[in-house]
């Protein structure tokens, strides 16, 4: 019997396996195909191209209701990737100090971090995004209250909000209104085929990259000093220099200015409205991610043994370099692979926006362009490809990583 | 050489108590709280985070109200007793409505009938997770399924028991064929076999025991399922489907066989890769595609088929860190003793690697229960969004907000937060058992 | 160890004071750790410190480069008084070289930059300097060619060669060793003591506890008995191994020689 | 047929709103209620001769269609609009409206706006997933205007978000807002702007060529209307049944005639689903009408007689 | 070990053919760790394989009960040829027992349950009698009190001498040793020694890897000494060791008896 022969044991086993899958898979496409056709339905992506008819309140690149439904799913992605990444962001710089904070040997806020930890959680995050929905809209002032009536100037009274940050930003029931950058003799707009690009942003950060690459050039001088002369010069000041004069001398070239909010009859306008939904989708996934990150972190820099901070204290090293030359790199290569898969985490769970209705992939495509069009089927698949798209981009530049730092054993 | 005295100590000197500096209330002020300045102004933070909390709660809280029947009563006794415009929780829509948060729309007479099955629950997860206890309680584990579905749906009882009867005719049908035709093939039978019973005995041989021997429950719909009643209902059913389907899983993406091992990364990958809530949109608006036409099956039952493998493929990362931590020799030492594949896989691999998974298998499970008021966004009355969009549509309670979600977060925190000082529990005593 | 003939001669003692304890008391929350210890090392010293398990040794040799800080008393290492001040610590550390039970390298560092990392930030070394000492030293524990793999990649015997060598770029006065070759395979443990007995050879003060008494018998010219946080005995180790005074010493040294 | 399908069944399912207060929600047994949710009693009365066979599964706006298209329910009752393309394009049949609604704007008072053309640059809260995010962005276009939409989930989501000012205006059906409003601390604060600016005709739905099926929703619905036109109610429905003399009430009650079983269904079939709950007047009356904390009024919904919209073509 | 009086006359070599590898290779990807292996090994004899690290005698031993496959020649195991045929393959298994450096014991069972687990599943032997049997083992390995306990209670030396009585339990023909006391303390050496030479009195086949010269002198009646996957000699004991033919063989033994 072959299946009682080491080699053509597991060739049998692996022949019945792909027929049972290529069966499994043509009664799918087969009944899908019978489904459709009892439904009076295609399988067609045209309708990505039809008009898509409604509005979206955060548009990242320019949209109206007469852009096409792909349009529509593409502005989805941008929040969705907008929000993934500054929740990440925001998450790791929470979820590092918490960590770093769990382990201080001040009682108080370790309890209190720990405590903070414990509640996000196990609580579920779409309470969170929920609670921040409704936080962010009731404790703040409608932009009515803004508003200053010539009876009230009569009475002297002051409105019954301000803006803060020196008249900067004002936050309303409906978002955070920042200035938005401005320049004045803007330079035209790059077209290219296909895309246009902004030149202005485009040269602020050629001249920015420039600006980081002098700065690396010094430090690696700086290296090289300190590698023949034992003396590593002081390099701060040339580094703030080399980064800063260049940019800030550009955007005074071309006549930035901020471009403030400004109460209009209903709202403000100008600047740069950062909406609650938003807000509140993002802070909710940082905290409750933060709380998972804290524990990494925390776990990390445990696992990298006392030895290794006595052996340096030993050695002479200062507990600040002790800390970056050996605990940090360590620590590292433990943190960063549970890291990412938390990363990876948070840009699924973005996919909650849905609580708070915030437009992102899922609202637009998932939503609005899945309802108004009844294509369910093509939508949703369209959305899983994007979604495994971007985790599995995520997770092979974890393994990436993973595979640059192991370290060399045995 | 040197110049040293040679020394002998002719009597022990006996401990001393430490210095005063090193004792009492003051050491431990200074040295936890105020040992540095980085120190002090961290203390003085949390402080301050403190205070702002319980006097921005404090207040709401002391102004509850615990009975009334509508949350404009609520706003006039806060009002007549606090004074106008003080804030105060209304917790007496808890008090109304607390039977839907827990039960959803489940009759309140068989109220007992879910208690019993949660209750249950405890006893049947018993013995597997303490080995002391006598073997004969897993006899309870093996029934608890088909007893809890009974008492959960009603009906009659032979419909959950001719149903475990596959189970049987999978046992047996591989017991015979195991000794000639080995593990995989005669699973292979096992399962053809199942089915078969599945699909064509289930209804008459239910039937027919029926008629012999009518044992019912009223029946329910799970349409009448929601709340917490429905949380667990898909926690604990998905949890315990993807353990198996899990452990399956993580042999095939360590298997040698490279089809096997595409076919599980790929599920692995592409399941992890997707977010819940688009498998949830799956189960409610693909499956109808996917399977053959006229074929409709329980909203719930789809939910809970998807979460499953949901939970199967997390599990499965955990069981395979579990299976990366035993070391090789384990496995020579099953083949140098002659135990073949499955069994070295089910007396010597698994239950180590399971252990070692333990702490990963319960930080899934708490994931999932928390995930599962997600359902929520395919209409189903999750305790956390469902149950209070119902609550919020309700006249009487229209405007209501705070109070729900912090209800059914706290119950969430409770449980989770139980099961995972469980888990650290239970890890701390598996780990000391052996030594 | 009785094999390689030691040369004796070329271990001189100085008179200059190396290592001055006086009263020296240390408590571990309520626990009282070290009690009442006197001790001084002479420059070129070797001492080896044994006794049993919890007595303190260990706590003894890590309050010497302040890795645990004393409660009372004085310990002075080289002049410089262990008190709060960094500066002293800092000195005081950059002095003494410490080689640990588990070698404690830095795994994600090769040899060679276990070798020259303190020494290029603390030192202030040159790179170029800082690696020709390191790899002076590696040569001396015979070990140069391995100076750009990883620590991982080496077995236990040349882990601990290792440890000793990066002790050593630092160019430090005193060394401390705490059971360096307990976590060591028995081939292993040649290779490390024949390391130690070079720089005893050398002239280097050491403050050693270990419990293989035949390098005790060996090289060093002075054996300090603890027990209970206290030094019970302390004598020349000829003296200590075949005289014991003590009843207690007596105890250990009967266990300790007799498997 | 859907119709030999729940006969076998011995239940209706009927797919339907679980947070839409006075259309359709469960009170706080688990009982729903609400003007869509008597239609759906009154089909069940109709077809299976007890109100109570029913089971009622929660839609979501997204998952609506697919449910009614899967077969998972058998007509969906949960205040959808008819249009053009959810009727020929996602293959459904509207059988007929039962509400007509338009789309409207609710302000603060103190906003000091009169006229939706009023509200250029506004933020506009706005439930997704529904027909209305179309209209007021044809709303918007047609009148030269710009705003910012507020996407929101559910109706109660609506209402805190526009009360805690997080819009200045919330538009939905008519309807809602008027349900809304009576339920604000504040109701005198808020105003209803005048323009309606679509046509909401909301209606039960079922698959697409089942046709005995839609007849039979169809007229269970017309009965209703018909039973408020001639008079009949649930009080007085035995009486009548037993002395009327007005041929077409006894064709509806199934006194005279076979009209019953032209449909599937025995002759008692109309008089039990006017039991069920009442005349289409009783019903409006009950969920949302003026004695209710909604208090819509009649408008559109009157009957033709007394010039609203509501006309049941002749049972004959 | 020569302190222990061996009884040689009980360890009686049959004509009877145990393990016949004729013209054996193997290569690991493109390294060939075995070349052209040929020996018999008869009934009762015990053999001592030596020779350097990597030398290719673990793979050689565990080519034997197919641990490793290899890929031309023959290996006969009691007359039965090792190929792919899995049936094979169990019934080797089942008749050649293998002892491991790291014991490979089961953490999660119990000492007995280690013994048995085998026994009851591979040769359906009823519990009862499969515990009697591994009770009979245990107390000739001289642990019969330990049944009860988990092996991460037990020492080095115990934990081999369960795993040697778990090999029994199986009632093997042949014994594989692959460096059974190299993982071990000094002390726990001696233990497993007396009880592989109570073994090999017994008439039990054994082939064994071992660098305990000892042993080798006491109890093997051949010594083979492999290098870079061959064999290089073989001889009986004394004559390998007082008059080693080859230079690779001189080289080694001088190293290995030197230190
Ligand atoms: N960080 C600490 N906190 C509390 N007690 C400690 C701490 N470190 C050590 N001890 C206790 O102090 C005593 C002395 O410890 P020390 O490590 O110095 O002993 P030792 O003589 O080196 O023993 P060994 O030979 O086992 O290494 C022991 O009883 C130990 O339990
Ligand atoms: N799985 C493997 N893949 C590739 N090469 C291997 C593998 N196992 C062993 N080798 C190589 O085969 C050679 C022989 O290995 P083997 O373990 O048989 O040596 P040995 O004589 O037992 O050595 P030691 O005394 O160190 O145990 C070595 O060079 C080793 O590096
Ligand atoms: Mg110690
Ligand atoms: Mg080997």
């Amino acid at each position: 019997m072959l299946i009682y022969d080491t080699r053509y044991r597991s060739i049998t086993i692996q022949v019945v396996v792909l027929v049972l899958f290529l069966l499994f898979l043509s009664w799918l496409v087969n009944n899908t195909i019978a489904n459709l056709a009892l439904k009076d339905r295609t399988f067609d992506f045209a309708f990505l191209f039809a008009r898509s008819g409604y509005d979206i309140n955060q548009t990242l690149v320019d949209y109206t209701n007469d852009s096409s439904h792909l349009r529509a799913a593409y502005i989805g992605l941008l929040n969705t990737l907008l929000s993934a990444l500054i929740g990440c962001a925001l998450a790791t710089v929470l979820g590092v100090t918490v960590g770093v904070l769990r382990l201080s040997r001040n009682w108080l806020i370790s309890r209190l971090m720990t405590v903070y930890v414990e509640i996000f959680r196990n609580v579920p995050v779409l309470l969170w995004i929920l609670l921040g929905a409704a936080i962010l809209s009731e404790a703040t002032p409608a932009p009515a209250d803004y508003r200053v009536t010539e009876a009230m100037q009569a009475a002297g009274e002051a409105p019954k909000a301000s803006m803060v940050l020196f008249d900067s930003v004002a936050i309303t029931t409906r978002g955070i209104n920042i200035p938005a950058p401005m320049v004045e003799h803007g330079l035209p707009r790059l077209e290219l085929p296909g895309i246009s690009l902004n030149s202005n942003l485009l040269v602020f950060f050629l001249v920015l990259g420039a600006g980081l690459y002098a700065d690396h050039r010094i430090r690696a001088h700086a290296r090289r000093v300190q590698e023949a002369t034992g003396l590593r010069p002081v390099t701060w000041w040339k580094s703030l220099a080399v980064i800063f004069v260049p940019t800030i001398g550009l955007l005074m070239l071309m006549g930035f200015h901020l471009d403030y909010p400004v109460l209009k009859k209903f709202n403000f306008t100008g600047g740069i409205e950062v909406l609650h939904s938003f807000t509140a989708l993002t802070f909710a996934l940082a905290v409750y991610t933060a709380a998972f990150i804290a524990e990494i972190v925390r776990a990390g820099i445990l696992a990298i043994s006392r030895g290794q901070s006595e052996a340096a204290f030993a050695l002479g090293l200062r507990p600040g370099r002790t800390m970056s030359l050996v605990i940090l790199p360590q620590a590292l290569r433990v943190i960063i692979p549970p890291l990412i898969s938390q990363y990876l985490n948070l840009t699924k769970n973005t996919s909650l926006a849905i609580a708070v209705s915030y437009m992102d992939l899922r609202g637009t495509l998932g939503g609005v362009t899945l309802n108004q069009t009844g294509k369910e089927l093509e939508c949703m698949l369209l959305m899983m490809g994007i979604y495994l798209t971007i985790s599995l981009t995520i997770s092979s530049l974890m393994n990436l990583f993973n595979r640059a730092v192991k370290l060399k054993e045995r | 050489m040197g110049e040293f005295t040679p020394f002998v100590r002719t009597e022990m000197l006996a401990p001393q108590a430490p210095p005063v500096s090193q004792r009492g209330a003051i050491r431990w002020l200074r040295e936890n709280l105020f040992s540095g300045p980085l120190n002090t102004v961290l203390t003085l933070l949390g402080l301050a985070a403190l205070l702002w909390v319980v006097s921005h709660l404090g207040p709401w809280l002391l102004h509850s109200v615990w009975n009334a029947n509508s949350l404009t009563e609520c706003r006039e006794i806060i009002a007549a007793t606090w004074g106008e415009g003080a804030s105060g929780a209304c917790w007496a829509m808890v008090r109304d409505r607390w039977h839907q948060y827990l039960f959803g729309f489940y009759p309140s007479p068989l109220y007992w009938r879910p208690t019993l099955a949660f209750a249950l629950l405890f006893v049947a997860i018993a013995p597997v997770l303490y080995s002391q206890l006598p073997r004969k309680l897993l006899l309870l584990t093996a029934v608890y399924p088909a007893l809890t579905f009974w008492l959960l749906w009603g009906g009659s009882i032979w419909v959950p028991v001719v149903a475990m009867m596959g189970f049987g005719v999978f046992a047996v049908v591989f017991r015979l064929a195991q000794p000639r035709f080995g593990v995989p093939v005669s699973a292979g039978l096992g399962a053809v076999a199942t089915s078969l019973w599945w699909m064509f005995a289930q209804a008459p041989v239910a039937a027919v025991l029926q008629s012999i021997a009518p044992v019912t429950l009223t029946s329910v719909d799970s349409d009448q399922f929601g709340g917490f009643l429905l949380s667990v209902v898909i926690g604990v059913t998905a949890i315990s489907a993807s353990l198996p389907m899990g452990i399956l899983l993580a042999l095939g993406r360590k298997s040698d066989m490279l089809l096997v091992r595409t076919l599980s990364v790929g599920f692995i990958e592409f399941i992890r890769g997707v977010p819940l809530i688009t498998l949830l949109f799956t189960a409610s608006l693909l499956l109808q595609y996917f399977l053959p036409p006229g074929s409709d099956f329980d909203i719930i039952l789809r939910v809970i088929i998807l979460v499953t493998f949901f939970a199967a493929a997390y599990i499965a990362e955990v069981i395979r860190g579990g299976l990366a931590a035993l070391p090789r020799g384990q496995y020579e030492a099953a083949d140098a003793l002659g135990l073949d594949y499955w069994q070295a896989q089910r007396l010597i691999i698994m239950p180590q690697a399971l252990k070692i998974s333990i702490p990963g298998i319960v930080s899934s499970f708490i994931g999932l229960f928390k995930d599962t008021t997600l359902v929520a966004f395919v209409g189903l009355n999750d305790p956390l969004k469902g149950i209070t969009q119902i609550v919020r549509a309700d006249i009487n309670w229209k405007g209501i907000y705070w109070e729900p979600y912090l209800f059914a977060g706290s119950i969430f925190f409770l449980i989770c937060f139980g099961m995972s000082r469980y888990s650290m529990w239970l890890e701390r005593k598996l780990k000391t058992d052996h030594r | 160890m009785a094999e390689h003939a030691i040369d004796r001669s070329k271990m001189k003692v100085s008179d200059e004071v190396a290592i001055q304890i006086t009263n020296m008391n240390k408590w571990y929350g309520q626990f009282h750790v070290l009690r009442d210890v006197n001790m001084t090392v002479q420059k070129g010293e070797r001492i080896v410190i044994c006794g049993p398990s919890g007595s303190g040794k260990s706590t003894l040799i890590r309050c010497i480069n302040r890795l645990e800080e004393h409660q009372s008393g004085q310990i002075l290492v080289d002049g410089t008084e262990l008190t709060n001040d960094l500066k002293n610590i800092d000195k005081v550390r950059s002095e003494v070289g410490m080689v640990f039970q588990h070698f404690n390298l830095f795994p994600h560092l090769t040899i060679l930059e276990n070798c020259t990392l303190a020494p290029i930030w603390v030192r202030k070394v040159p790179k170029k300097e800082a690696e020709e000492t390191a790899m002076h030293f590696l040569s001396k524990v015979k070990i140069p060619d391995q100076a750009h793999k990883y620590p991982g990649q080496l077995s236990g015997g040349q882990q601990q060669r290792v440890a000793i060598a990066r002790s050593l770029c630092m160019k430090p006065r005193i060394m401390l060793f705490d059971e360096p070759t307990s976590a060591l395979d028995p081939e292993m443990i040649k290779e490390v003591l024949d390391t130690m007995i070079s720089l005893a050879e050398e002239g280097m003060t050491m403050l050693c506890v270990t419990h293989e008494m035949g390098f005790a018998q060996a090289v060093a010219n002075r054996v300090i008995f603890m027990d209970k946080g206290q030094i019970v005995e302390q004598n020349e180790p000829r003296a200590f191994f075949n005289n014991p005074q003590s009843e207690r010493t007596k105890l250990f040294l009967s266990q300790i020689l007799g498997h | 047929g859907t119709l030999d399908d729940v006969k076998a069944r011995g239940q209706l399912i009927c797919g339907t709103n679980v947070g839409l207060t006075g259309f359709g929600a469960p009170d706080a047994n688990g009982n729903y209620q609400g003007f869509d949710v008597a239609l759906c009693k009154a089909v069940a009365a109709a077809v299976l001769g007890d109100a109570s066979k029913v089971k009622f599964v929660p839609t979501t706006g997204e998952t609506r269609f697919t449910a009614l298209a899967s077969g998972e329910v058998d007509v969906l009752i949960r205040n959808s609009t008819w249009t053009f393309s959810r009727d020929v394009d996602l293959k459904f049949d509207f059988v007929a409206v039962n509400y007509y609604d338009g789309q409207g704007f609710m302000v603060k008072k103190d906003l000091g706006v009169s006229s939706a053309k009023e509200l250029d640059g506004a933020t506009i809260c706005i439930q997704t997933g529904t027909t209305t995010e179309l209209n007021l962005a044809d709303f918007f276009k047609a009148n030269n205007m710009t705003y910012t939409p507020v996407t929101i989930a559910d109706d109660a989501e609506g209402q805190r978000q526009y009360l805690a000012g997080a819009c200045d205006a919330y538009t939905t059906d008519a309807s809602g807002l008027a349900a809304s409003r009576a339920t604000m601390p504040d109701a005198d604060n808020h105003i209803i702007l005048p323009e309606i600016i679509s046509k909401e005709p909301l209606g039960p739905l079922v698959r697409h060529g089942d046709n005995q099926w839609g007849d039979v929703i169809r007229w269970t619905y017309y009965a209703l209307v018909a039973a408020e036109e001639y008079g009949v109610t649930s009080a007085n429905i035995e009486e009548m049944a037993n002395t009327t003399q007005n041929p077409e009430i006894k064709r509806l009650l199934g006194v005279e005639g076979d009209l019953g079983a032209m449909l599937g269904l025995d002759k008692d079939w109309g008089k039990r689903a006017i039991a069920a709950s009442g005349n289409y007047g009783e019903i409006f009356e009950a969920n949302i009408g003026s004695a209710t904390p909604i208090k819509l009024a009649r408008g559109l919904n009157a009957l033709w007689t007394q010039g609203g919209l509501q006309y049941a073509p002749p049972f004959r």
